[in-house]
């Protein structure tokens, strides 16, 4: 890569977010603490250069703040909002998977729309049952949305430079215990990392996880682990889940003929659960054994940092998955 | 006629008669509808609004072309009003490739045309609060001085959504207007029982906006009213919220046989046509009358004839680009 | 069995409320209309017998009312509520996902919390894109609740039996298009189809439907068809998403080593991805071919009811997926 | 004493002193949990209430034990206010198996205990409304004379279910109190930013509801205007919006830096302690102090000694039975 810095996962989006509304007008953020607070640092600033009529906060109305995208992007805007937690795309239901989905369908238009919802996800040592969970399988059932988690700050900052010129809205999950990461970035204005493409993070042979979000780094440990015991496994980070990067999973489940799915979100009914099925479906012929999924428990997440952390993935449970996958 | 005309207070005559004859035309579409919903040709959910057509032809009266409306739908005054013609609404009620949703819309309306600034519904009643804030505030950020205008029932004035919004909206006083069709029901139970008070507008004090009640039967009355509401937002002074008390002739979908309600509801029923007729000379109304009934029945019977969508319509307008 | 009456679907579990309410003063109900109009007939009369105290129309605020029921629930009453369409899961979210389904376990509490949540769903003829949607889904995927799909009228009646004194919060999901379909159903009061059972509803031998709610009955024409051309499927009405019936499930699949998952919503991340996910993930090597899907198509419901026939699986789709499945 | 003595509307010298004594153990726990935070051995969020202990202690003293608390949770005044004792407060703070969530709540609190009619909160904010609602219409269905409060803070009331419940409530007159904590901030955007009212006690009037103003720093005050709304509550005249004017003494969080506030702000706190003090000796005031500090500090010695919770209580209490 040309010209990189070295950048947080938050600050990384904020790059994208400022060199995107210095060239277009039509971009406004809006959010709970936006323009006092933050969402954890990324927008920082933001506020001083655009103003608060660009930067806005606003009351305690998730509801609101998304139909609200939803009519600004229909008036021809391109609203970002902050929603705060995955967890309130609970209260927002209806302005998400109903409005901001199939406005132009259900009005029978093909206009552009665009609109980005950033939802923060995930568990940050006690935030609770209600501030932590994965939300984003809500986006991959409710059709009409793009769906995106990156895994990296030179990710957060490319997908949302894609975000952002996309004409369809998009639920861009940002991953909680990321937030402060560092990693090298792009210096580039347009660093642009296309909606609906996946990458290898580690080539290999023996297995393929397809994973995202904050189960990539684990992944890539216990990939490392198992390479000791001569287990080579291929990471594949999705980190679009609409659309899926199709191609990119089915040839690599075809090459290495074993597949397993790894995520944060709750097991049953989660994001795992469609890309077995598909997987299977589609290349069920080429596995020597079924598609695992090491996930989320299926309960509600403790606030106590030590009963969170039982509750999703460790790199102990994927090696173990890997081991039975390859071996069992 | 242009519609810099009717943005004065009192509509001068030309201004009248396009409203007559968008009532007119409302009403030989309600009539149609119902007579092709008796004959039993009709797959969508149809909500009549017979009887109800004066506010959402006095309102958009007083909205520019270029004004954003998102409306509830009852009947297809708003839409009418608002400059669309009856092809695409009629051909959208059939299901048809000519209606405004290509057949995706139907009973609970969606019909839309963003040229005109008829920016649609959403079938979960209240949720179009929200998005007309948004479109306000993307008209105070261009500056372009468009309002948004909000129409819904009062059943759904119940609705978070209603309050979320104007907490905002008049916080930060966006160009919002907020109109209340209040027909005393919501299906079949009366809004009394269900609601602390019999006027939406009280809500209004909360906000620290003004609240207004105008006769909803009468066109001119809620045009008044509505241009004064339109002016104050244009001129940065927030949002206003109008209560229209209007009549439901009908049940509340069609073929409702409304059980619920005291045999002669209709001893009080004024008819809209009839009032905002009176200001017409009675050739002139009966003309209107005339050519909107053959309009519509021209309309209704092109799209009668015309096939059904295309089969690889559901997978269409899903994904731009 | 022994007495039984011809009764629809929606008046049977009428007759499952009506008795209940009649024991138990707990038991109230709730929801738009549910007094003065009904729920497309279900409890008709009801407020004629118990009044419109324990028979309440609210005004439209389906947030308010999923809350209402946790918060009457956690006080000891059982508040069954209607909520008129499944779509409008997504505007009461927070109330029932977080609320109704974790409100025990994040306060640390095992106590029952009885509340009956009926969610008519699926298309009839041209309700449109916001009220024909199923989204049972949802409640598989947030842990808390237990969730119901009665396919005829005997089971409206004893799943409503079940949920009326189940200690936990249920989701049942009454099928639109089976409202008026008549029935025999058992004239005992206390008829009681358990949570958590499925059922065969035709035994074969060369694969496993599994299929609920709307689309078991095409499930069976399927397989009567398929019978002439010697196939013999085997056709399994889930009756319960939560707990899912897993025995009965792998039981059979194990034996005819197919599976294929039949149901109205949408596919994708839909509730066959867990149904195919998990079958594959226990009994892999039992499988001849993959497990397939045959399920909603991934677009917002149209109004019209010719295309919207078009977005759900019809009985030759499921003909030649149950074709392909055992021959190709 | 007993629960009784409280429910009069100028409280006696003993229910002044339980008042007292229950304020001086939530400020000895906020003093407890600050000193603990800022030693970093915390894994929740504990949003500090030091300071703003008045309101939740004077409310609760005028409840009966067996009405419904359902609370929004800064620091915990309203749940020491209602009975609760030291030990599953700071339990449960600490994560540990005496917690009275026994490890699953924490600094957004989820404390409960039925018993005394403390039903927990919810953490996303606005979500108790209807569940206090719930709680009243079963105290209705039942004819108990149960109440049931709803308290949250300025910004939670431009939350949708504020509306939709106050609705319902005040159209069927159900037992529930609104108590707002009205301390002008939310998080770090000033109220009057993003409302269109100073005043929430002004949302009342829509609703034909009493909306009453108490000093929020003033337990005794407050004690009063929540008796008048619990008697009114009681005899089946419906809902109140009580609005406490209180003061954020601390951040948002503990440990926010504070940067959007103006560095005098601490100018116009006056301590809700040292008010309810003067209506008690010197003497009384000291003991009941250090009694307070005592307790406290050995309930967090207690949870501090205690092992963690076992792993397999992440499966419990998901499904009864
Ligand atoms: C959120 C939501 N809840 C319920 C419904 C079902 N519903 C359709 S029309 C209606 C009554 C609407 O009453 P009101 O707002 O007064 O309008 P009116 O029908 O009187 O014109 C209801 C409850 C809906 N479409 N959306
Ligand atoms: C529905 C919801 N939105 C946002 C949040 C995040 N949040 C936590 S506290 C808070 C501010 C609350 O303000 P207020 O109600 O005035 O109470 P205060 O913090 O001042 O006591 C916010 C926005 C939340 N917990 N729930
Ligand atoms: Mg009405
Ligand atoms: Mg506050």
């Amino acid at each position: 890569m040309a010209d990189t810095n070295s950048v947080t996962y938050n600050a990384a989006m904020g790059q994208a977010l400022v060199s995107a509304m210095r060239k277009d007008d039509s971009i406004f953020v809006l959010g709970q603490g936006v323009a006092t607070g933050g969402w954890f640092g990324a927008e920082k600033g933001l506020a001083d250069e655009f103003g608060t009529d660009r930067v806005i906060d606003s009351n305690i109305s998730e509801a609101f703040e998304a139909g609200l995208a939803a009519g600004a992007a229909i008036a021809g805007m391109k609203p970002v909002i902050n929603m705060g937690f995955g967890d309130f795309a609970l209260i927002a239901g209806d302005e998400i998977f109903h409005k901001l989905a199939k406005w132009r369908y259900m009005h029978g238009l093909n206009v552009p729309m665009s609109a980005v919802v950033i939802f923060p996800i995930g568990t940050m040592n006690g935030a609770g049952p209600e501030h932590s969970s994965c939300t984003e399988v809500l986006g991959m059932h409710f059709p009409g949305l793009k769906v995106v988690v990156p895994s990296t700050a030179a990710d957060a900052k490319g997908l949302m430079c894609a975000a952002l010129r996309e004409p369809n809205p998009v639920l861009f999950h940002s991953v909680n215990t990321l937030s402060f990461q560092r990693g090298d970035v792009p210096a580039d204005d347009d660093y642009f990392v296309p909606i609906g493409k996946g990458c290898v993070r580690r080539a290999g042979t023996s297995a393929t996880v397809l994973t995202y979000g904050s189960m990539v780094s684990p992944s890539l440990q216990a990939a490392e682990q198992l390479a000791l015991e001569g287990i080579d496994l291929e990471v594949i980070d999705l980190r679009s889940l609409v659309p899926i990067d199709w191609p990119l999973v089915l040839e690599s489940v075809r090459r290495t003929n074993r597949a397993m799915v790894v995520h944060e979100a709750m097991k049953t009914a989660g994001p795992g659960a469609e890309i077995a099925a598909h997987i299977q479906e589609q290349a069920f012929f080429d596995l020597e054994s079924p598609v695992l999924r090491v996930a989320g428990k299926d309960v509600p997440l403790p606030q106590h940092g030590y009963l969170e952390s039982l509750c999703i993935p460790s790199t102990a449970e994927i090696v173990a998955a890997a081991r039975q996958l390859c071996l069992g | 006629m242009n519609d810099k005309d009717v943005s004065r207070s009192t509509p001068g005559a030309e201004a009248v008669a396009l409203m007559y004859r968008r009532m007119a035309i409302t009403r030989a579409i309600e009539i149609c509808m119902a007579k092709h919903v008796r004959n039993n040709r009709f797959s969508g959910w149809w909500h009549p609004g017979e009887g109800q057509e004066a506010a959402g032809i006095g309102a958009t009266a007083a909205m520019q072309q270029d004004d954003y409306l998102f409306y509830q739908g009852r009947g297809c005054s708003w839409a009418i009003g608002k400059g669309m013609a009856p092809a695409p609404i009629l051909g959208d009620l059939l299901g048809k490739p000519s209606g405004a949703t290509g057949g995706k819309g139907g009973g609970v309306p969606h019909w839309s045309d963003y040229s005109i600034g008829v920016m649609g519904e959403g079938a979960t009643l209240g949720s179009v609060y929200p998005l007309a804030a948004g479109a306000a505030l993307a008209a105070r950020l261009r500056g372009t001085g468009q309002v948004a205008l909000a129409n819904f029932g009062d059943g759904t004035a119940a609705r978070g959504t209603f309050h979320e919004t104007m907490v905002h909206a008049a916080a930060w006083k966006l160009p919002l207007i907020y109109f209340c069709e209040n027909n005393e029901w919501l299906v079949g139970t009366p809004l009394k029982q269900v609601s602390p008070t019999e006027n939406i507008a009280d809500y209004a004090a909360g906000y620290h906006i003004p609240g207004v009640i105008v006769d909803g039967q009468d066109a001119l009355a809620v045009y008044q009213v509505t241009t004064e509401a339109i002016a104050r937002a244009r001129a940065g002074e927030g949002p206003t919220l109008i209560e229209a008390k209007v009549f439901r002739k009908h049940g509340h979908y069609a073929g409702d046989p409304q059980h619920y309600r005291a045999s002669n509801y209709l001893d009080t029923y004024r008819d809209p046509l009839d009032l905002l007729g009176t200001h017409l000379g009675d050739d002139q109304a009966a003309d209107l009358r005339e050519q909107a009934t053959a309009d519509v029945q021209s309309a209704y019977e092109a799209a009668l004839a015309e096939a059904d969508p295309e089969p690889d319509t559901i997978f269409k307008d899903l994904y731009y680009g």
